[in-house]
């Protein structure tokens, strides 16, 4: 029963940590993008001001039951992710729920959310959320295939589909993933750039376009809800790379550090491209990131 | 607890801190004005390190800013678009023309007092009115939210008979859904 | 008498009966209906046990038939979702003409599925494969829309299909001198390698037009749209699986016994995979729901075929779990999409939408169906689709997986297509009378959308049943091979599993539902679907501002190669070319009487030319 | 002994040349009498038939001439079962008839009557007789007797179809002359069984040249390929019945007889396979034909072909299993084919052209005849539990053990083809929309029993095969044996 | 009567027959009016009858009657069954031919015409 409760507590820190860390980081892409851009930006901390402030926000609309699931179902997929994704290793405060298999696990709970985020977005009945829905889902056939590549690659070189054995196995030889898969990490990372949907792959959101695209209906809470969820959910894209390809993290500087420099990779691409069309996005994706991640393939399957 | 008058005390300076900080704007640029908004959010004034910062959607949006004068046509869309704003939600009048009409002053189809169809909080005078005065703008406003009273949506509701019939002068057919906040 | 006869008989007396009941009483007429579907099925479960038997000769063939633990997990499909739907039909069907017409087939076609699961020799498995096959035609046509295309189409595939079985039969008759299939599976492995490779691929054909396999699944699509919906869940449900069923026994006692087999295994499992792609993309591309789903279950059915034709223990596993699965969502999604039709009276999505407050239970039905469908835990299509990837990653497939994510990540596509446009969106005042559909109708798809849940919470209670069959057909013990291999198979209890952490999963999932429902509930208001952002433009009541037409525009822009190509417009013009020289050839009787004595005269002159050569 | 095998023939012959007579007397016998006859005569086939299975074939011997000087009749289980059948269809066919059109005059209908009769008395003879030039004349008697109801209907193109059948049908009788006369001046005998047993006397190219002239006629006759031209127009044009009559039994007498020259009189085992390789052909090109017609009738009757290829292609197998499928082709044949020309005559009742697309919709008007021409349907492209599904099998099976697998599977690829057209028929049938100048006509009630009679054969052979295979194996072990044949002939009494 | 020229006038016989099927033949396949059809038709049947009665015939036979020829030389008689089977062939012949014409002329009344190539309204 203790064990219990202690499991509880520290999925409660996690969720807490991935929290913070999730929406200091969101502060800081908007420094970043604010000091590219020569201004000064918005403190780090802007976009707790701002969930506080959507938080705070005193009505509400809804227009049906989906768009209160809709959030909640983007809520509990990143939790539910966030879950199986170790955060540091061996570390009893940040317990997670890994099992054999737990990678094929998350590549379905991760799509959960968004799906979840899409019927709440039909259900306000904006023809611009759909819009946003349909790119967003059609981006998604794009940047999973080089992920599923990646991930494939990792799977048959070490004969395992957990998170942990592909850890314990960088501790165990003391080289990243990262070094002894090099495809598979370009594959994932170019992958990556369409999973945070950042410039040029912002087709969803598109704020010009689309009004801000599945949740221009949100406001309030629901976006609070929403926003959390994704920082969360880029918490958990972050240690899931760094736990893949960078050896996981023993403490939470490393952690932190390792994040923020994957992190940076998308901020600072996003920041030199503007958008793609939709069609363009998925035949991106499935050129030259697929080509790196039949190369994973084809080292896993003849370099073992 | 949270009931507790105190801690509502408490709760309310922190709650309208987060929104003195945050302010989303939605902007209705249909006037001239909407050409000082640029400068105002670009590097050079850089409102975005207020906390100010673009709306998509009414739904998103705290600030509906209205820059430039109103036609009777107009009028129609940002009532609407200000109903659907969600509380609390304030207006900034941009520009002479909203005050008293600016130019426009005896012209037969524009709005010359928006304060009689919209709870104006914040004016901003100017014929335009220039970045600063926009920065000054928003500061006041983040004044008024500090101290609880820029709450322009509670007069709306309060006296929404007398707005209601202001705006039906203006706007003849009136064929607008009723809403019940 | 013997209870496997007695059922048949109670089958076929009740299909009869009810024929003619139409004629006393409608009522009398759904019951008894009710009756000779549900007696049967019940009679199946308590008075036969496994391998009991029954015989019957007929022109000096002796048909077998026997139940076991293989025919039984699928008659868990047929049986359990046969009943379901009937429940279902019975209000499906309330004023539609040619009840009697339907009532019919519907029984012959549960009493046939049911006889090809206990058929032990290959005629009697051919007799119920072909009540099967017309029984099925006729619902196809029922409606009596675009018979001559879809209809004769569906039906001269499933003829090809057959037909090929037949062959083999008759091939293995001229071998073995039996048609006992124990006979065929003892015999084989000694036969010479053509008849070797023969008699699989006429049976796998045969096979593969039920499942829908890739380059003969072109009939599918008509097929499921146009029956009525009550049967088309059982079409797509449970008669494809009969192909799966007979794909299954084909591989696991034949082709898995001689060393060639692996050709068969890898060409299978990459049409599996391509026929998933397919179906998927073209799924994605519909704008009927009914075409939708159809294409969907021929995707979905390639994912089983790719199992089962990969064949490891795993694989096997992961095939025969979806297909179950597919039997539940798959039945289940077809009975909304019915549901629907009968309270608006169309299925297209360009022309319903926004009838998630109207129809609430129905909803909740295709929720749950659309969840295990796209393979999202804790619903049952995750459990098989993490035992298919598995699977193919351990059998060295890497590439195929590739193809089998793809087709699954697009799933996603039509599946929010499907729950959008019929539920979502605006509410148009077009649809402001619609109602729930009744409760018989609602009822066995919410039965069905937990048993889903229930399926993919404890995978163990179907994964049994799974195993004993596998062990029928001389399998090894694949179920407690798999206990060291993974840990998501298990029942109750066993190993540190996957139910904890489903079980956390569910209370994560639970608190914030109900936290933010609730929460939610009580500070937000309800606002129609008219009142939406929209540059502050007001709607007007009649004005239809949902999206649906061109949905996956952009998506189409990008795999526009693929979709170029069709195998349905191959066929067509094979069709219209044969089609062409018949009728070139048949100008041979050009109608002069002359030109009948001439060649008349030519066949005598000619054979008293090459007689000698001809007739000695 | 319940009876002779010549009463076979006298009494219906008799029975033809009294019909005006009787006519005079009271109008309505000409219409009663035929089916008194028939139904005698059935009964007394098949107490004979059972009698025959029991103890070994009658050899009737006419006018105390013994074989083979003499006429003589075989009733066998072979040809009792043939005969036993067609007796039975001609049965039907009368009671079919039997006020078929209303009002008819009193003149045509004697002259239907008197016509039928005699075409079954012509086909019963071909099957009982054991003498070649017997068998030429009742071939046409047979024949005179088709041309003349193909001609039944004087405003139709009827008298076309007749002749072509004329043409042919004389040409045929020439070649059959022509072979029994090269018999007859090698062997200087008449008789099948004192031919089969001096065959190997005869010179092989003599042997040749008359089994061509024998082929030739009788494939005029059995509708073989490149011989059928009359076939397609006459089955269209003739009445419905007669349609019924000519693929029931004027057909299966002929191939009996095809079937009799080549396994008993001949011994040239390249005629098996060019039975085969015939067949084929016939079976091909006229389910091929069959699939763009537009004339329900004429599609009937390719179909019809068609079978008949699949009957010749199953005796060319040369095997016990091969003719006991061809039989049981034969006797699936008869009955549905009937059953289909039966219904299809009513479904385009008042249609003259007889098109396809007449028959639209009449499911709705006439729902018992739509359900019995789509239950033929079923039946002849051998969908089980229907009868012709065993009888497929039957064909495949003793192909199989042929090795024939090439035929195998252009046999199914035709069924698919058959499968086609007729599907196309049955889903009109139900699901089109009726032709504006269409008049459904209501079947008469003797036709609508004799209809349900017909199904309900299909049904029980579906169900039950054994109630008529454990017959077509007798009949088959018959033919077989042809040492057997010869000694009950040659040995009679 | 001379030998030479009875043998030669039994192949004569022979080939007559053998001639008048061929004319019979080549009317009914090449002519293209009905009648000539028909008369082709019945000039095949007699070459044919012709043809039978003279394999039947013995050199120097006699008739196959209780003739007083018969009587002298009971074995020259010609063999009966041909002439019996001629006589048929006749009758039947007649009958055909008889059946034959009567459909000419429904044939002629009904499409006006005699040409077999223009009586093709059943075809295909």
């Amino acid at each position: 029963m203790e064990s219990v409760l202690y499991n509880i507590l520290g999925a409660v820190a996690t969720f807490l940590l991935a929290f913070v860390v999730g929406m200091i980081y969101g502060g800081l892409n908007r420094k970043i993008t604010a000091r590219v851009q020569n201004r000064k930006g918005p403190p780090f901390y802007q976009n707790f001001i701002d969930a506080m402030k959507l938080a705070s926000k005193r009505s509400a609309i809804h227009h049906g039951i989906m768009q209160h699931f809709g959030p909640a179902f983007i809520m509990v997929s990143s939790v539910m992710s966030l879950m199986v994704v170790p955060v540091l290793t061996h570390n009893q405060w940040f317990p997670n729920l890994n099992f054999h298999g737990d990678l094929i696990f998350l590549l379905y709970i991760m799509v959960f959310g968004p799906l979840g985020m899409a019927l709440g977005a039909g259900q306000t009945g904006n023809p611009n959320s759909a819009i946003g829905v349909t790119r967003g889902l059609s981006l998604m056939t794009g940047f999973e295939i080089p992920w599923v590549m990646a991930l494939v690659a990792l799977m048959i070189q070490y004969h395992t589909t957990s998170i942990v054995d592909l850890m314990n196995v960088q501790i165990q030889s003391g080289t990243w993933l990262m070094f002894s898969s090099p495809f598979a990490f370009i594959a994932a990372v170019m992958a990556m750039l369409g999973m945070f949907r950042y410039s040029p792959f912002d087709i969803v959101g598109a704020p010009a376009e689309l009004a801000s695209g599945p949740i221009s209906e949100n406001g309030g809470k629901y976006l609070f809800v929403m926003m959390s969820a994704g920082s969360v959910f880029a918490f958990v894209k972050l240690t899931l790379y760094v736990d893949l390809f960078m050896g996981g993290a023993d403490n939470l500087v490393i952690l932190l550090v390792k994040t923020f420099v994957l992190y940076l990779i998308p901020v600072l691409y996003s920041l030199t491209t503007v958008r793609y069309r939709t069609e363009h996005a998925i035949r991106w994706f499935w050129g030259w990131p697929s080509f790196f991640g039949l190369l994973a393939i084809l080292q896993a399957v003849f370099f073992k | 607890m949270i009931n507790d008058k105190n801690s509502q005390k408490i709760v309310d300076i922190i709650q309208n801190w987060a929104r003195q900080h945050s302010i989303w704007v939605l902007a209705y640029g249909t006037g001239c004005g909407a050409i000082e908004l640029p400068p105002t959010m670009t590097s050079r004034y850089d409102a975005e390190r207020l906390g100010v910062r673009g709306a998509a959607t009414p739904r998103q949006a705290d600030v509906l800013l209205i820059t430039g004068y109103l036609t009777t046509k107009t009028l129609k869309r940002v009532i609407r678009v200000y109903e659907q704003m969600q509380d609390p939600k304030y207006v900034v009048g941009f520009g002479s023309c909203t005050i008293n009409g600016g130019m426009y002053y005896d012209s037969y189809n524009t709005i010359k007092v928006l304060d009689k169809y919209l709870p104006v909080d914040v004016y901003i005078n100017g014929c335009m009115p220039r970045p600063e005065a926009v920065l000054s703008g928003f500061a006041k406003l983040q004044e008024r939210i500090a101290e609880g009273r820029a709450e322009g949506a509670k007069k709306y509701k309060e006296n929404l008979e007398w707005y209601r019939a202001n705006q039906k002068k203006i706007i003849p057919n009136w064929v607008m859904p009723d809403y019940n906040w | 008498m013997n209870p496997v006869l007695n059922i048949f008989i109670l089958f076929l007396g009740g299909a009869i009966l009810t024929y003619f009941a139409g004629r006393i009483n409608k009522v009398l007429q759904s019951l008894l209906f009710l009756a000779s579907v549900l007696v049967p099925a019940f009679l199946f479960y308590t008075q036969l046990s496994i391998g009991q038997s029954a015989t019957f000769s007929v022109d000096g063939i002796t048909l077998n038939w026997s139940l076991n633990y293989f025919g039984w997990l699928f008659s868990l499909i047929v049986l359990g979702l046969g009943a379901m739907a009937a429940i279902y039909a019975v209000s499906y069907m309330k004023g539609k003409q040619r009840l009697g017409t339907f009532y019919f087939n519907f029984i012959l076609s549960i009493m046939s599925m049911t006889g090809i699961l206990l058929s032990q020799d290959l005629i009697s498995f051919f007799i119920f494969w072909e009540i099967m096959t017309w029984s099925s035609y006729l619902m196809t046509i029922y409606n009596g829309n675009k018979v001559q295309s879809i209809g004769i189409k569906y039906f001269v595939f499933s003829a090809i299909g057959a037909y090929a079985m037949l062959m083999a039969i008759v091939m293995v008759h001229s071998i073995t001198g039996s048609f006992l299939i124990k006979d065929l599976i003892n015999a084989y492995p000694t036969m010479q390698l053509g008849m070797q490779i023969w008699i699989p691929v006429l049976l796998l054909t045969g096979f593969a037009v039920k499942a829908a396999m890739m380059p003969l699944h072109v009939w599918a699509p008509g097929a499921y749209s146009n029956s009525p919906m009550a049967y088309t869940s059982v079409f797509s449900g449970a008669l494809s699986k009969m192909g799966v069923y007979g794909m299954t026994i084909v591989f696991v006692t034949l082709i898995n016994k001689i060393p060639q087999g692996i050709w068969f295994r890898e060409v299978i499992a990459w049409m599996g995979g391509i026929t998933a792609v397919i179906g998927t993309l073209w799924a994605i591309k519909q704008d009927d729901a009914k075409k939708l789903l159809a294409y969907s279950s021929v995707a979905q059915l390639g994912y089983i075929i790719t199992g089962i034709a990969i064949g490891t223990e795993l694989a096997l596993l992961a095939g025969l779990f979806l297909a179950v699965m597919h039997a539940l969502f798959k039945g289940t999604l077809f009975m909304v999409v019915g549901a629907v039709e009968k309270q608006t009276g169309t299925t297209n999505f360009t022309e319903v939408s926004g009838l998630i407050r109207k129809m609430p239970w129905t909803f909740f039905a295709a929720l749950l169906s659309i969840i295990a469908l796209a393979g999202i835990p804790p619903l049952g299509g995750f459990v098989g689709k993490w035992m298919l990837y598995e699977s193919l990653i351990t059998s060295n497939h890497y590439l195929l997986v590739i193809v089998i994510f793809f087709s699954s990540t697009a799933a996603f596509l039509y599946c929010y297509k499907f729950l959008f446009g019929f539920f979502l969106g605006q509410e148009e005042k077009e649809w402001s009378h619609v109602k729930e559909a009744p409760a018989a109708m609602v009822v066995p798809m919410v039965i069905l959308s937990l048993l889903m849940f229930v399926l993919g919470t404890f995978p163990g209670i179907l994964l049994s049943p799974i195993n004993n069959g596998l062990q029928a057909l001389g399998y090894t013990d694949s179920y407690k091979n798999l206990w060291e291999t993974s840990v998501i198979l298990n029942g109750w209890g066993n190993h540190v599993v996957l139910q904890p952490i489903l079980y956390y999963i569910i209370a994560i999932f639970l608190f914030f539902v109900v936290f933010l429902t609730l929460k939610g509930y009580k500070n937000t208001r309800y606002v129609t679907t008219k009142d939406i952002s929209s540059s502050g433009e007001i709607p007007k009541e009649d004005e239809n501002l949902t999206f649906s037409e061109n949905f996956y525009q952009p998506f189409f822009r990008a795999v526009e190669p693929v979709m170029r190509r069709q195998i349905d417009k191959f066929y067509k013009n094979l069709g219209e070319g044969l089609e062409a020289l018949f009728e070139f050839m048949r100008r041979i009787y050009t109608g002069n009487g002359q030109t009948y004595a001439i060649y008349v005269i030519a066949f005598v002159v000619i054979m008293l030319l090459f007689g000698n050569y001809l007739l000695k | 002994m319940v009876g002779s095998p010549v009463l076979f023939i006298a009494i219906p012959l008799l029975a033809a040349f009294l019909i005006p007579l009787l006519g005079m007397i009271w109008k309505e016998s000409v219409r009663i009498v035929p089916g008194l006859v028939l139904a005698y005569l059935l009964v007394l086939s098949v107490s004979l038939l059972q009698h025959v299975l029991a103890f070994g074939p009658i050899i009737e011997i006419i006018a105390g001439w013994k074989p083979p000087i003499g006429i003589n009749l075989v009733f066998s289980p072979f040809s009792g079962f043939l005969v036993t059948l067609m007796l039975f269809l001609g049965l039907l066919v009368w009671a079919y008839s039997y006020r078929f059109k209303r009002n008819v005059e009193y003149e045509p209908a004697l002259k239907y009557f008197l016509m039928l009769m005699m075409l079954i008395t012509g086909s019963v003879g071909m099957t009982l007789t054991g003498d070649i030039f017997n068998m030429f004349v009742f071939i046409e008697i047979t024949s005179i007797s088709a041309y003349g109801l193909t001609s039944y209907y004087k405003e139709r193109n009827s008298a076309e179809a007749s002749f072509k059948y004329i043409l042919l049908g004389s040409l045929a009788s020439t070649f059959l002359l022509l072979a029994i006369m090269i018999i007859y001046s090698q062997l200087g005998t008449l008789n099948m069984a004192d031919i089969a047993t001096k065959m190997h006397l005869m010179k092989p190219g003599y042997k040749v040249a008359s089994l061509i002239f024998f082929i030739t006629a009788l494939g005029i006759e059995a509708e073989i390929f490149p011989l059928n031209g009359w076939a397609p127009d006459a089955y269209a044009e003739a009445p419905g019945p007669v349609g019924a009559a000519f693929a029931g039994i004027v057909v299966k007498a002929a191939v009996y007889a095809v079937i009799r020259v080549i396994y008993t009189l001949f011994d040239l085992p390249g005629a098996y396979q060019f039975l085969i390789v015939i067949g084929i052909i016939t079976m091909v090109i006229a389910e091929t034909a069959a699939i763009r017609q537009e004339k329900l009738k004429r599609m009937l009757a390719y179909s019809s072909i068609g079978q008949m290829g699949l009957v010749l292609i199953a005796f060319g197998f040369g095997t016990k299993e091969g003719i006991y499928a061809a039989l049981f082709i034969m006797f699936n044949h008869a009955i549905i084919k009937s059953l289909l020309f039966f219904s299809g005559s009513y479904l385009a009742y008042n249609s003259t052209e007889k098109n396809i697309a007449d028959v639209s919709g009449m499911a709705k008007h006439l729902p018992l005849t739509s359900l019995l021409f789509a239950l033929g349907a079923f039946a002849i492209i051998g969908l089980p539990p229907f009868a012709g599904f065993w009888s497929k099998l039957a064909v495949l099976t003793a192909a199989a053990d042929s090795s024939l697998w090439l035929i195998i599977a252009l046999v199914l690829a035709v069924s698919v083809v058959e499968l086609v057209y007729y599907l196309r028929v049955v889903n009109r049938v139900y699901f089109f929309k009726k032709e504006e100048d269409m008049e459904p006509q209501k079947p008469t009630v003797n036709a609508m029993i004799v209809m349900l009679i017909l199904g309900a054969i299909i049904l029980l052979v579906g169900f039950y095969p054994d109630s008529v295979t454990g017959l077509l194996h007798k009949a088959s072990s018959d033919l077989m044996d042809k040492s057997q044949y010869i000694q009950h002939v040659l040995s009679a009494r | 009567m001379n030998e030479s020229l009875f043998s030669l006038l039994n192949y004569g016989v022979y080939g007559t027959a053998v001639i008048l099927m061929l004319i019979g033949l080549y009317g009914a396949l090449i002519k293209k009016s009905l009648l000539k059809i028909v008369i082709g038709l019945s000039v095949v049947d007699s070459g044919l009858n012709l043809l039978i009665v003279a394999l039947g015939y013995y050199k120097g036979g006699t008739a196959p009657i209780f003739s007083p020829a018969y009587l002298a030389h009971p074995q020259l008689m010609v063999d009966p069954v041909p002439q019996a089977l001629v006589l048929t062939a006749i009758v039947i012949g007649f009958g055909v031919t008889a059946v034959a014409l009567a459909l000419v002329i429904r044939l002629y009344r009904h499409h006006g015409t005699l040409n077999i190539d223009q009586i093709k309204n059943l075809k295909w």
